[in-house]
């Protein structure tokens, strides 16, 4: 027989004053479970959770209301005071008399009153369906997966297996390094990037906690929190990494060329190739899409340079599995694609590049040697306008977002530009200039007053060319007139747009993803590094733009979640998960259809007691549910049950009032 | 006590019923969705108390109805409250036109259960203040076989009163019981009391209905041999296209099982009798978990013998009428005449 | 539409090459026009088989039976009768391998009154989508056509939709022919069975006709093939199909032209979804 | 003498019903837990009032609202039924809210079918940010609800 606790707070004014707590007690006391029933000022008070403790053994409760604030704020709270007196602490329900109740009825309190009543009421049908639930211990692989080598998946790596938890590090390109190896000098500080990025690259590779996969591509991933197993792909270099001394002579000799994607395609590279100087690991990959050998099996040069006999041709894709514990996810971002972008002729004219590529032309090592060239003609710019904005904060070409980085790397470029061409002249159309950030408003300030650079605030709205240059034609909104700019070289900021293969990638981990592709955290301001699967985690610009500070941030700390989730030998997990009657269940499958994160396997069990012959029943991965309840609701016979939101429990609700 | 015997004519019927229901409470066939239910009427053009027997339900809802309340309760801090339900819509005096003689024999069968070791009261109630006048049965239909049970459909004091037809249109109204020769005085006008050649018209009748007879077994010859077929194989291959649904008991004149439920809102409830049948796997599910009758032959052979072996040696009845209203409303049509008469033909093991 | 020497012969070849353990055809009732369902288990038995245009039953509804459990079956099956086949295959209650499908390009049945049956004017696939072997010349597969019967109530007013409903579920005796009837109504315990007070109706009250029937009905929305066993096995003469034939239009309507069991491997349209379902009833 | 007359509330449904005076309806919320409850609770915290007829039932997810919830709370008190989640990409199980949405929408077509009025059954999709919308959602439906009149249909039959 339930015997319930009632517990109706006053949370000082905030409920009593809007509501007749007392009436309200006296009403909880009609009901037949109810066995003992209270008010208090402060329930959430030590005192508070006291009356409670004492009442669960003075009254023998079997279950307890706490009608208070919003569960989503002192659940846990009460529950643990029910864990303190000896008592399963879900066997609380929280009615939500505040949020509810007193403050959205602040001018009725007749309705308020007899409206907690109800709540408290239907609180009270729910908890008598209440089970005890225990937290559920999964037991833990102490490895992380991290995908993508760029400088977020080299900081967490590195954070990671500083911690000597293993990592694999799994890289799509044959080097690591990412977008940071392409930049020339980084805001605000114009430290070199390579300078700063290859010495980590470096210890990646070297760290005898990390297994460094390049030139590899993550299949598919099983399991839950804890125990995942992951499927790699390693495709095939034809170049066996074991012997291969990076020597060179192989790329030296090839007689294909293939445009440069490190270089966004400036220039040339070889179809055996190491995609830049400093590459980890430093040893070519052969591109079979261009391999003369590969494709017509005429040719093999390499093979004839290569004194230790690296190359070979028959090398064939190879799939790896991992057992692993956590996942962060660093796939980066791509450059948004500025086509849509008609009126100022991208495609037409040569000289509308992306910042990207005048990124590689000031590289000292770039394909240019460091001094920007038209692509028209190969001279040196004089005039040069720099577009901000490109598709970002752009509705109508579909962005709505801001890229955050283009203010401060335009400045940069604008500094850059006047150090390798001194007599040039920087036009730079902005919106907005933003520049929030440590040291970020000076350099933008330094970039205006070191180079000269005419900041006009407006949209471009066309470009045309007129002879040798380009006309630029925007609206100066500050003095509210259209002006023209006379360009040598246009430079178009194209918006941080997300990692193009991120929703494939997505729905192979089972996570979720924005409507851009952006990879969704659990919660934008609390949970800005988890995903709502546990134990998947966001770093760096796969989940929004970021500059390098914030990525690096997101990486350590996403370091600093897997350490957590691996500190002890098993994770707890909440009970209120999906439990199968297997009596009812007739194995028609579709709740391991509607699952979102394949947590229903199959079962085979005896038809009937003692029977020989087998049926197919669903069964719950406990690990993998994470108690949405999407398969209860579809379950026509009622085989699947979600703890804590029973149907009897729900049913109880609906009913009692 | 003598029981009368008036004569009419089709008007005279017409005016009689036309009498009755607007002085009584009233229920007769009223065609819905195809079907004829017994259902409270207003006015005779709404209903026809001749309706075709194998369109016709039975009368066993007006007092055994598929659902019916038992108790009301209340949860209080005090404790549970119990009370009686008020209101039973079927308890209040009336008049049943154009009950079948098989569905009136059922309520007999009825009786014999409900009014047995504990008598149900609100049956009993239902029961006493129900005047029943029978529609009038001139050919038997496909599956129909009274004729061949257990009791004489001539002369059948089921219902209060008999209507039935004569020889040239003449249509005689025949009391059967001293309920139904008391309604029948107080409601005689325009009826005459039938004269000597009345019993002899009748007669010829009722010859020719019986005469009308697809079906044709002996009863006695059933009771006996399924007393010993328990075992028998056929059972198990009898039921093969039965779809296990509760149809045949549901719409039986006979079949009495009913299971009791709860439904409760708030702090209050009632406790409702409802319909139940053998053929439902769950009849016999036990808190255990063990099912003794858990495949659909077993449930077919309690059918089939309490039909008419059990029923017979606890009441001297069949507990079946022979009205083929089972077999009409079976989606597959099976017939439990052809089905006890496979079961006591097939050979003893 | 007359296949009787046809199927005896398949029958009569599947035993006696031992290929199936039982069939399940038509034979005629013994008593009258109409036919019903037999499970025939030896060659000796397969002339009492015949399929003609009073052929109506949906055979695929003994697959969930003890008699055919684990066994080979051969059956029969019309254009609707195989999608319902193809949903149960589709949802693991029976297997291929198991079975022998004898597919019927179908004419149409006929109703009591010997005319041809409604779902049979309305039908989408006459030819049945799944086979071992194909009796007669497939037609295709039709425009689907809104049921008559639903745009006729949807022209009514609510009022007169409620009272003619009312009435529905007031004739309904609970006696749960319709569920037993479906094929697609498998399940090890049906929800209606559930007897706790609070969960479900036990009671065979109106309101828990109206509860029982609107949660079957959509338990089979998007799963229905309408075969109308359900309401041809009504004792009531209940229109269930009113409540099928509804939640098929909307959900044809407005989830791709979802039909169920028209493709083998295609669940039922409440197990998926698409990014562009109708929102604009939702705030 | 011109406002003698007031207007009588009675039920779409059953013209003929007519409800006490003084009648209120009843209206069951089901709420998502990530989205829509925490939506409600911003009202809360905003103070933002809205009519007090409904009763909150907290859900994970949309998609764990089984049709007969709906069905089971006309069928008891509840005059109408509000059932809110996140909005669609938003669901916090990734997709539950995209399976709950069909069945919204048939549900809500039968119930109207079988001769429920269709604002008895009303959805909305309120974000943990969408305090305001919330208590304008709350308000409409109580409104609708009010216009409608006490359900009388297939109520439990034990009162």
């Amino acid at each position: 027989m339930a015997r319930v606790g009632v517990f109706v707070c006053f949370c000082g004014a905030n409920i009593a004053d809007f509501v007749d707590v007392p009436a309200v007690v006296e009403e909880a006391k009609k009901i037949k479970e109810v066995k003992y029933a209270i008010d208090y000022k402060y329930m959430c008070s030590d005192p508070g959770q006291g009356m409670i403790r004492d009442a669960i053994v003075a009254h023998r409760l079997t279950s307890i209301v706490v009608a208070a604030c919003s569960p989503r704020m002192h659940e846990k709270t009460f529950r643990k005071a029910l864990s303190d007196a000896g008592m399963n602490p879900y066997l609380l329900e929280v009615a939500n008399i505040r949020e509810h109740s007193s403050w959205v009825h602040q001018k009725d309190k007749k309705a308020a009153t007899e409206k907690s009543s109800d709540l408290i009421r239907m609180a009270v049908a729910k908890s008598i369906a209440n089970e005890q639930l225990h937290e559920i211990s999964v037991p833990v692989t102490k490895r992380a997966l991290v995908i993508g080598g760029g400088i977020a998946g080299i900081q967490a790596a590195l954070d990671i297996a500083d911690a000597r938890i293993p990592v694999v590090l799994v890289e799509k390109s044959p080097s690591i390094g990412g977008k940071m190896a392409q930049l020339d000098e980084t805001f605000p500080t114009l430290d070199c990037s390579q300078c700063i990025l290859t010495p980590k690259m470096v210890d990646v590779a070297s760290h005898p906690y990390i297994e460094l996969l390049p030139y590899s591509e993550v299949l598919e991933l099983d399991g839950y929190v804890g125990n995942y197993k992951v499927k790699i792909k390693r495709k095939a270099s034809y170049v066996n990494f074991d012997t291969c001394t990076g020597c060179g002579a192989c790329w030296q000799k090839c007689p294909v060329k293939v445009p440069n994607e490190f270089n966004m395609g400036i220039d040339k590279r070889k179809a055996i190739y190491s995609p830049f100087p400093q590459a980890v690991p430093n040893k070519p990959v052969i591109d079979a899409e261009h391999c003369t050998m590969l494709l017509k099996g005429k040719c093999g040069i390499c093979a004839k340079v290569c004194e230790k006999g690296s190359i070979d041709y028959a090398m064939q894709d190879e799939i790896i599995e991992r057992e692993i514990g956590a996942v962060v996810v660093a796939t980066g971002y791509d450059l948004w694609d500025p086509k849509p972008y008609e009126e100022y002729g991208v495609g037409r004219y040569k000289d509308i590049i992306t910042s990207l590529e005048f990124e590689r032309m000031v590289s000292a090592s770039g394909p240019t040697g460091g001094v920007p060239l038209r692509p028209s003609d190969g001279k040196i710019p004089k005039s040069v306008v720099f577009i901000k904005c490109v598709g970002s904060r752009d509705e109508a070409k579909g962005i709505e977002y801001c890229s955050k980085i283009c203010c401060m790397y335009t400045a940069k470029h604008a500094i850059l530009l006047h150090h390798k061409v001194h007599d040039s002249h920087a036009y730079i159309f902005y919106m907005d200039i933003r520049a929030a950030g440590k040291g970020y408003e000076e350099f933008v300030k330094r970039a205006q007053v070191e180079t000269g650079a005419t900041y006009l605030r407006g949209r471009v709205s066309k470009i045309y060319q007129k002879g040798e240059k380009l006309m630029v034609r925007g609206e100066d909104a500050q003095i509210g007139q259209v002006v023209e700019v006379e360009a040598d070289l246009v430079v178009l900021a194209t918006a941080v747009y997300p990692y193009k293969d991120n929703p494939e990638l997505a729905r192979l981990l089972g996570i979720s993803y924005d409507k851009y592709g952006f990879l969704s955290e659990a919660h934008p301001k609390l949970r800005p590094v988890e995903t709502a699967k546990a134990g998947i985690f966001l770093a760096g610009c796969t989940q929004a733009p970021k500059d390098i500070p914030e990525t690096v941030a997101q990486a350590s700390a996403t370091a600093a979640k897997v350490c957590g989730l691996f500190s002890g030998d098993t994770i707890l997990k909440d009970p209120m998960i999906s439990k199968v009657n297997t009596d009812y269940c007739s194995g028609c499958q579709n709740c391991v259809t509607v699952c979102p994160y394949q947590a229903i396997v199959t079962e085979e069990i005896p038809l009937g007691h003692g029977s020989k012959e087998i049926r197919t029943v669903a069964k719950i991965n406990e690990g993998v549910c994470q108690g949405c309840g999407s398969c209860v609701a579809i379950c026509r016979s009622m085989a699947i049950d979600l703890a804590g939101f029973t149907d009897m429990q729900i049913i109880n609700e609906i009913v009692s009032i | 006590m003598n029981l009368t015997t008036y004569s009419t004519d089709p008007a005279g019927l017409q005016s009689f019923y036309e009498a009755i229901i607007s002085a009584h409470d009233t229920y007769a066939p009223v065609e819905k969705f195809g079907k004829y239910d017994f259902i409270k009427v207003d006015a005779l053009s709404s209903c026809n108390p001749d309706s075709p027997i194998p369109k016709t339900m039975s009368v066993k809802p007006l007092f055994f109805p598929k659902s019916a309340r038992v108790m009301k309760y209340k949860a209080t801090s005090e404790g549970t409250e119990l009370s009686d339900t008020e209101g039973d819509p079927l308890a209040g005096k009336r008049v049943v036109l154009g009950v079948k003689h098989c569905d009136a024999r059922g309520l007999q069968v009825l009786d014999a259960v409900y009014k047995w070791d504990y008598v149900d009261t609100d049956y009993e109630k239902r029961r006493e203040n129900t005047i029943l006048i029978s529609t009038r049965c001139n050919e038997a239909s496909t599956h129909c076989f009274c004729t061949s049970l257990d009791y004489d459909v001539e002369k059948l004091d089921a219902f209060d009163v008999a209507v039935i037809n004569g020889l040239d249109g003449k249509i005689y109204l025949q009391a059967r019981t001293e309920k139904g020769e008391f309604f029948l005085k107080e409601n005689a006008n325009g009826l005459t009391v039938a004269n000597g050649s009345a019993q002899e018209e009748m007669k010829q009748q009722f010859e020719k209905f019986a005469g009308s007879f697809r079906l044709k077994m002996d009863y006695s010859e059933i009771n006996e041999k399924m007393k010993g077929r328990f075992d028998s194989a056929v059972f198990e291959d009898i039921p093969a296209n039965c779809v296990s649904c509760n149809t045949c008991a549901f719409v039986c004149p006979t079949c009495h099982c009913f299971k009791i439920s709860d439904e409760k809102l708030k702090d209050e409830g009632v406790r409702y009798k409802s319909y139940d049948s053998c053929n439902n796997v769950y009849f016999t599910l036990m808190a255990g978990g063990h099912n003794p009758r858990p495949v659909k032959y077993r449930r077919w052979r309690q059918r089939a013998m309490h039909k008419f072996v059990y029923y017979k040696e606890r009441f001297d009845m069949n507990l079946c009428v022979g009205c083929g209203k089972c077999t009409i409303s079976c989606p597959v049509n099976i017939s439990i005449f052809e089905v006890v008469n496979r079961v006591a033909s097939s050979m003893q093991e | 539409m007359d296949y009787t020497k046809q199927i005896q012969d398949i029958a009569g070849r599947l035993f006696s090459e031992n290929k199936i353990d039982v069939f399940i055809g038509y034979r005629n009732t013994g008593f009258d026009e109409n036919q019903v369902p037999v499970l025939i288990n030896q060659y000796k038995d397969v002339d009492q088989l015949l399929f003609t245009d009073k052929s109506v039953f949906n055979l695929a509804n003994y697959l969930k039976y003890e008699h055919t459990r684990n066994k080979r079956v051969g059956l029969v099956v019309k254009g609707c009768d195989s999608r319902a086949l193809n949903l149960m295959l589709t949802e693991k209650q029976v297997k291929r391998e198991n079975l022998y499908v004898v597919g019927i390009a179908c004419k149409g049945v006929v109703d009591e009154t010997g005319e041809m049956a409604q779902n049979c004017i309305e039908c989408v696939m006459p030819d049945a989508v799944i086979f071992d072997e194909m009796l007669g010349t497939p037609s295709g597969r039709r425009e689907y056509q809104e049921n008559a019967d639903v745009r006729e109530l949807d022209g009514k007013t609510l009022t007169e939709r409620q009272e003619y409903f009312e009435e529905v579920f007031e004739s309904c005796i609970r006696c749960n022919a319709c569920r037993h009837s479906c094929p697609l109504c498998y399940c090890a315990k049906c929800c209606i069975d559930q007897e706790t007070a609070t969960l479900f109706q036990g009671a065979n009250t109106t309101s828990s006709a109206f509860h029982a029937l609107m949660t079957w009905s959509l338990h089979l929305a998007g799963r229905c093939v309408d075969c109308r066993n359900c309401e041809k096995a009504c004792p009531s003469h209940l229109p269930l199909h009113l409540l099928h034939k509804q939640n098929e239009k909307v959900i044809y309507g407005n989830f791709q032209e979802h039909l169920a069991g028209m493709i083998e491997e295609d669940r039922g349209a409440f197990y998926k979804y698409s990014l562009s379902d109708p929102d604009d009833f939702i705030m | 003498m011109e406002t003698e007359v007031k207007e009588k509330i009675v039920s779409i449904e059953k013209p003929h019903l007519e409800a006490p005076a003084d009648w209120q309806p009843v209206i069951m919320g089901i709420l998502c837990n990530w989205c829509s409850y925490a939506g409600s609770d911003l009202t809360g915290t905003s103070r933002l009032q809205y009519p007090p007829n409904i009763r909150i039932i907290r859900v994970p997810c949309s998609s764990r609202v089984d049709p007969w919830f709906i069905i089971k709370s006309l069928q008891a008190s509840a005059d109408g039924v509000l059932i809110s989640g996140c909005h669609p990409g938003d669901c916090h199980y990734i997709s539950g809210n995209y399976y709950a949405r069909r069945r919204f929408l048939v549900t809500k077509k039968l119930l109207n079918f079988v001769g429920f009025h269709e604002n008895r059954v009303q959805f909305s999709w309120v974000s943990a940010a969408e305090g305001p919308k919330f208590a304008k959602v709350v308000s409409k439906v109580t409104e609708d609800i009010k216009k409608l009149g006490p359900l009388h249909l297939y109520k439990k039959e034990n009162i």
